[in-house]
Parts: structure tokens; C-alpha cells; sequence
């Protein structure tokens, strides 16, 4: 459970939003929305901590995210405008580092069986760097599939993927949703949900 | 804990690795300032022994800042960076573990290579030994308080002059007693003693609070 | 219900006390300055006694003396408020901290111009590798690293964030530094350079001394204010506060 | 008078270092000043802006 609470943030000396409220239980699915400007990045990067607010507060299952530190992160998996992949590094290597860095232990085997489904077998061992934009993004979205956060935070996911990458992005997500999953993105792209249930937010006016 | 150490050490590693000119560039910095000053001085051997710790403090210290600027900035620029704050591990950890692997790639080596070093400067076996020492030493210290500059400064213009004004007033301390140990061991070798004693303090404390500090600079810089 | 201080520290409410305050600290100023300076060049012996006489170039100390220890505390001061802002997350703080570093800088160059403009006559050099000299020009660079980095970040709040961590580092690396330099050499640290001793000074010269540096301290306060209303002014500039401001000085 | 400017020989010295400080202190303020203008005259601006904005 996701609760904000009259938050405020301010970028230089614009005020982007004020007052903002919302909560988000299990099984939510958030539509980020606004123009160029309207601080929809600001806003998913302030629920992760990266962005100290100036006002308001933000509770993880009752509890401040400040307090929680890394006990909330290792609920959280955040996808923002960089892939956050090393291109002198393989996907495998990539992602047993992301993975170890997350508090898991994921099995080789499984992290092979990642870049199968995300579409790209064959391309294992390849350091990232020779593959092309939307494959390097593929590596980045394996993640999803390794992961066991609860709250996903995606920013544009979608942008410079193929169409069979949307469809496979967007099972993805309706399948985090459908067991119990939080997921809050920028987008706009639909997402049809299997169960669960669709937020909208607009930000600005 | 240990697992997530070694996880960063060894990725840092195997990048400098993939990417070999990035750790010799500072190395043959390193070489090429200490062999200009006799050419400028003049190679008096007298002369060379006077000046020689110094030179080569003042090297070592330049080419550590030199190295400094890559500490965070590729990792920056793709985004692991990001990742890495975001992580279910303390911060300060991930930056200890950074800065050491930046020692290992640009401090060590200048330790290595300080005896070929002292021989252009005409330096005793015992000073050249004492040295190494003090370089090994101090080296660390330079890249934990570099660490929290290059942290502050990241992703910003003419970020590689800004840093060396930050941090070079900082490594004054190191400079002193670094030097310092290396000209009184050609006096009396036993005198060398209170130096290291200083040197390995400073190392704890900055062992205990550069981690922090880096790390809270590189939340103020992220976000 | 208990005093609020987070609205009294907000920049909305500081503006107009700084305002009235700004003229009184101008009036102090002046009138410390003049008893200063009227005491320091004509109550004062013109020579000083002891084994090493000192001629009437020691009326430099009247501004050495006083600028030496603005810098210092400036550097305190702007550290104080770095820390504050940080941890109560006040903008008002960093603010603050941003309007007395560059009064600390010329009040750290003063010191050491005056320094060398002292050394000259009494030691036959301008510069000399002294701990104190070399030590304040290490603060100086301080206050330089701290502008510099602030201006080098577009994002206030990052940069503020950012150099009032840096200026809270060096204020934890300052007395190392120092000490340092005051002491090269561990094996024979007792042997500390001169101390001065205020109760040894005579009386007159004491107390044009204070009265300086009185007036150093409300020329700090009257520039701080002033450069701090104009910082809050620029960062201020979309609240309706200004705006309000604004129309009224405009229909006057 | 001339006894006074002259401070014992020591004149260059003595007012170097007073004239320095005159100086950097007299600059601060005018640079204050000037900074002051400048703020006020772009606020100024900014208002003007929004307020031919507005009335569009």
C-alpha cells in the first residue's frame, strides 16, 4: 500500500505540484499523466527517494519511505529514462549484478531463461554495447522478469520497443498487477488489465 | 554484506579491465610529471634528493585527481548510478566498495612503480622503501576524500578543474606527512614512526567518514 | 500553541526585517568605524617597545587583527546555517549561508593582503610559509571552493545542497589541515608558533582593536542582509508576495 | 598633518593595507547596489511580461 500525502515539489524555483494526494493498494495500476514539464517524472522519482519533496510525505505500508530507507527499496524496482545496463558488460553479467545488488539470489539458469522470453537468445553473452537501442532497452526490461518488488516504477517503458516488446511489456505488467502488484507509470500506452483495477492521475492543467 | 562488496569491486574490475588505456593514462601521467621536473630543476643529484619526495607527493596527488573525475561519471551517465541508490544495500557501502576498486586501479599502481621513481631521483634504498610505504598509505586516503568532490561534482561543466579546487586544499594534510616521512628517513630512519602514525589515523577516519559523506553527496547529485 | 519558528524563518517573513534592520547596522558600522579608527591613529603610541620594536606600521593590526577573525567566523557562520538547511530542509538557511560566503572571502583576502602588507616592514618579506598565513589562505580557497561549486550547479537546490555539504566537510578538515601546517613535523610539535596573548596588549591599542572589529562584524551583517533580500527576491520572484511588493513600489 | 601621512616612514605600508580594505569593502557596496538595480529592474520586467500577457 502506497499512501501520499499532500505532497509538494518544487524544481529550481517552479512549483511543479502542491497538495497532491493519493494511495495506491495491491493490484493498482497508476497512470502517470500530463504535459512536457508538468513534473511526471519528478513525481515517479520522488516516490522512489530519490527526490526530496518539499513538502508532504509518502508511506510505504503505514510507514514513512524515509524511515524505511532500504527496506522500501527492496521493494521497489524503478525504470527510468537510462537503461542503468554497463554496454562493456553482458546481459548475464548486467543482470546477476542487479540482481545481487537487489538482495536476491537468482540462479543462472533463470537469468537465461529471462533473456529467452524477453527476446534475446542468442545475444546472452554479447556485451551490451553491440546491440541496438530497443535490444539494450530488452536487457534493462529483463529485470522485471527476476524481480520480485512489489512496487514497480516505470518511466516512459515503453518508448523505442518493437510492437511484440509492447505486447510482452504489457503481459508483464498485467501479470504484476494481477498477483497483488502495485505498478505506477508514465505512459501513452494503454495497458489492458487482466484483473486488478486502473488509476489516472493528471498533473498540471 | 561481503557478497555485495565483492559484487561492485569485481564489476568495477572487470570494466577497467575491458577498458584498459583509461588505468595506464594515469599511470604514464604519473611518470611523465615526475620525470619533467629534473629536465626543469636540473639533475644535481644533491638537488633531486631535496625536492624528489615532494615531486613525487605532488605527482601522485595530480594524477589521483586526474583519475578521480571517472570515479562516478560513467556510471552516471548510463545510469547504474541511479540503480545503485536505488538498491536494497546501504549506499555507503556500494561507494566503499567503488573506492576501492578505484584505488586498486590507480593508486596501487603508482605504489608499484614509485622505486623506478626514486632511482631517477637518486633516492637511498631506505627512502625509496619508506616511500612506498607512505604512498601506500596515503594513496587510499586520497581517493576516499576525492571521492566525496568527484561525488558533489558530477555531471557538471568543467567538472575536472572545479574538483581539483575543491579537493586539492583537503589532500594538504596527506601532502605534509606523505613528504614528510620520506625526508626525515634520510636523516634518521627511526623518526619516520609518528608520521606513519598520522597517516594510518587519518586513513581510519577517512575509512569511517568519506563512504558517508560520498554517498550523501551522490543523492544531492542525483536527484 | 508554541512558537513556530519555520514561518518565522521563511523567506516571505524575513524580507522586511532585514530591510529595517539593514540601516541600522549601516549607522553602527560608520560610527564604530570612526571611534576606531580616530582611537587607533591618535590615542595610540606610534611606537611599540620590547626587544623587537614595532614602528607605526603595527596600526595595521587595527584591520589585520579583525579581518583575520571575520573570516574565521564568517566561515562558522556559513557553516552553521549550511548544516541547518540541511537538516531541517529550510530554504531560508541556504540562503543565508550563500549571502555570507563572499563577505567571508574579502574579509579572508583582507587578511591576508594586510598580512603581507605587515610582513614586509617587520620580517623583510611579503609572503612568508607561516602557519597562520599559510592556514588563511587555505580558507580562502575554502570560500572560493564553495562559491565555485555553487555557480557551476543551474539547479539551486542541488547546488545548495551540494556546497553546503562541501563547506561542512571543510569545516571538519580545517583544523586537520591546519595543524598540519602548523606542525610539519610530529617529532617536534611542542615547539608551537607565536600565541598571542590579548591580556598582553596594551589598553588603547585593545580596544581600537574590538571596536574594528565591532565594526567589521555590523558591516558583515548590513552586507549579508542586503545580498541575502536580493537572493530572496530572485528566488522568490513567482510568489505573491513579490508580486504584491512589486505593485506597491510600483504606484509610489 | 603631513606627520600623520607619512606614519613614520612606514606611509606605503600603512596605506596599502587600510587602502586595500577601503577599497574591497567600497566595491562590495557598490557591487551590492548594483546587483539590487538589476534585480529590481527584471522583476519589473517579468511583471510587465505576465501582465501584456494576461490582458491578450
Amino acid at each position: 500500500m502506497l499512501e501520499v500525502n499532500q505532497l509538494e515539489c518544487r524544481r529550481g524555483d517552479r512549483r511543479l505540484f502542491t497538495e497532491l494526494d493519493f494511495s495506491l493498494s495491491s493490484g493498482t495500476l497508476m497512470h502517470v499523466r500530463g504535459r512536457n514539464g508538468s513534473g511526471k517524472t519528478t513525481l515517479l522519482r520522488t516516490l522512489c527517494g530519490l527526490f526530496t519533496p518539499e513538502r508532504g510525505e509518502i508511506r510505504w505500508n503505514g510507514e514513512s519511505i524515509r524511515e524505511l530507507g532500504e527496506e522500501y527499496r527492496r521493494d521497489l524496482l524503478y525504470f527510468g529514462h537510462t537503461n542503468g545496463i554497463k554496454g562493456e558488460l553482458t546481459g548475464l553479467e548486467n543482470l546477476s549484478i542487479a540482481a545481487t545488488l537487489d538482495g536476491d539470489r537468482v540462479e543462472e539458469t533463470a537469468i537465461w531463461d529471462a533473456l529467452k522470453r524477453i527476446g534475446l537468445a542468442g545475444f546472452e553473452d554479447l556485451p551490451t554495447r553491440m546491440l541496438s537501442q530497443g535490444q539494450k532497452k530488452r536487457v534493462a526490461l529483463a529485470r522485471l522478469i527476476l524481480t520480485r518488488a512489489r512496487l514497480w516504477i516505470l518511466d516512459e517503458p515503453f518508448t523505442a520497443l518493437d510492437v511484440d516488446a509492447v505486447a510482452l511489456l504489457q503481459t508483464l505488467i498485467a501479470d504484476h498487477v494481477a498477483t497483488g502488484g502495485i505498478a505506477a507509470l508514465t505512459t501513452h500506452q494503454e495497458v489492458p488489465l487482466t484483473s486488478g483495477q486502473i488509476e489516472q492521475l493528471n498533473l498540471g492543467n | 554484506m561481503l557478497r555485495v562488496f565483492w559484487c561492485i569491486l569485481s564489476r568495477d574490475l572487470t570494466l577497467a579491465m575491458r577498458r584498459r588505456t583509461d588505468v595506464l593514462t594515469t599511470l604514464f601521467f604519473f611518470v611523465i610529471v615526475v620525470s619533467l621536473f629534473p629536465l626543469g630543476v636540473g639533475t644535481e643529484s644533491k638537488a633531486l634528493q631535496i625536492i624528489g619526495p615532494g615531486v613525487v607527493w605532488v605527482a601522485a596527488l595530480l594524477a589521483s585527481m586526474l583519475a578521480l573525475e571517472r570515479l562516478y561519471a560513467a556510471d552516471y551517465e548510463d545510469g547504474t548510478l541511479e540503480q545503485m541508490l536505488l538498491t536494497a544495500q546501504p549506499l555507503s557501502l556500494l561507494v566503499l566498495a567503488k573506492i576501492a576498486a578505484h584505488w586498486l586501479l590507480t593508486g596501487l599502481p603508482l605504489v608499484l612503480i614509485a622505486p623506478l621513481v626514486g632511482m631517477q631521483y637518486q633516492l637511498a634504498d631506505s627512502a625509496i622503501g619508506i616511500m612506498m610505504l607512505a604512498l601506500l598509505v596515503g594513496t587510499p586516503i586520497l581517493s576516499l576524500i576525492g571521492s566525496i568532490g568527484a561525488a558533489l561534482t558530477l555531471g557538471l561543466r568543467g567538472g575536472g578543474i572545479l574538483l581539483s579546487l575543491l579537493i586539492l586544499p583537503l589532500y594538504i594534510p596527506v601532502l605534509v606527512y606523505g613528504a614528510g616521512a620520506v625526508e626525515v628517513s634520510q636523516i634518521d630512519l627511526a623518526d619516520t614512526q609518528p608520521y606513519f602514525a598520522l597517516l594510518g589515523a587519518f586513513l581510519l577516519i577517512a575509512l569511517v567518514f568519506a563512504p558517508v559523506a560520498s554517498s550523501a553527496a551522490l543523492r544531492i547529485s542525483l536527484e | 500553541m508554541a512558537l513556530n519558528w519555520f514561518k518565522f524563518a521563511s523567506p516571505a517573513t524575513f524580507y522586511p526585517i532585514a530591510g529595517r534592520l539593514i540601516p541600522v547596522f549601516w549607522i553602527l558600522t560608520l560610527l564604530l568605524l570612526a571611534i576606531g579608527l580616530y582611537w587607533g591613529f591618535f590615542e595610540t603610541a606610534s611606537q611599540l617597545g620590547g626587544s623587537n620594536p614595532q614602528k607605526e606600521y603595527y596600526r595595521i593590526i587595527f584591520i589585520h587583527v579583525p579581518s583575520a577573525w571575520m573570516s574565521m567566523w564568517l566561515y562558522i557562520v556559513m557553516v552553521a546555517w549550511a548544516a541547518i538547511g540541511l537538516i531541517f530542509n529550510t530554504r531560508l538557511s541556504f540562503m543565508m549561508a550563500n549571502a555570507v560566503a563572499p563577505t567571508g572571502a574579502i574579509f579572508t583576502f583582507l587578511a591576508l593582503w594586510t598580512g603581507a602588507f605587515w610582513g614586509r616592514p617587520s620580517w623583510g618579506t611579503y609572503w612568508d610559509w607561516d602557519p597562520r598565513l599559510t592556514s588563511e589562505l587555505v580558507l580562502f580557497f575554502m570560500y572560493i571552493g564553495y562559491m565555485a561549486l555553487h555557480s557551476a550547479i543551474d539547479d539551486t537546490r542541488r547546488a545548495d545542497r551540494a556546497s553546503a555539504l562541501l563547506a561542512i566537510v571543510g569545516l571538519i578538515m580545517v583544523p586537520v589541515i591546519f595543524w598540519s601546517i602548523n606542525c610539519p613535523d610530529p617529532n617536534q610539535c611542542a615547539a608551537l608558533h607565536q600565541r598571542s596573548n590579548l591580556t598582553r596588549i596594551d589598553g588603547n591599542i585593545l580596544f581600537s582593536m574590538l571596536t574594528m572589529t565591532l565594526a567589521f562584524w555590523m558591516y558583515s551583517f548590513a552586507t549579508t542582509f542586503m545580498r541575502l533580500r536580493g537572493i530572496i527576491l530572485t528566488r522568490e520572484a513567482e510568489n505573491t508576495w513579490v508580486q504584491d511588493l512589486l505593485n506597491a513600489r510600483g504606484r509610489t | 598633518m603631513s606627520e600623520f601621512f607619512s606614519q613614520g616612514g612606514f606611509a606605503f605600508f600603512v596605506w596599502g593595507a587600510y587602502g586595500m580594505v577601503a577599497l574591497l569593502l567600497v566595491a562590495e557596496i557598490l557591487q551590492l547596489r548594483a546587483e539590487w538595480r538589476t534585480i529590481w529592474s527584471r522583476l519589473g520586467r517579468l511583471t510587465r511580461m505576465r501582465d501584456s500577457g494576461g490582458t491578450e
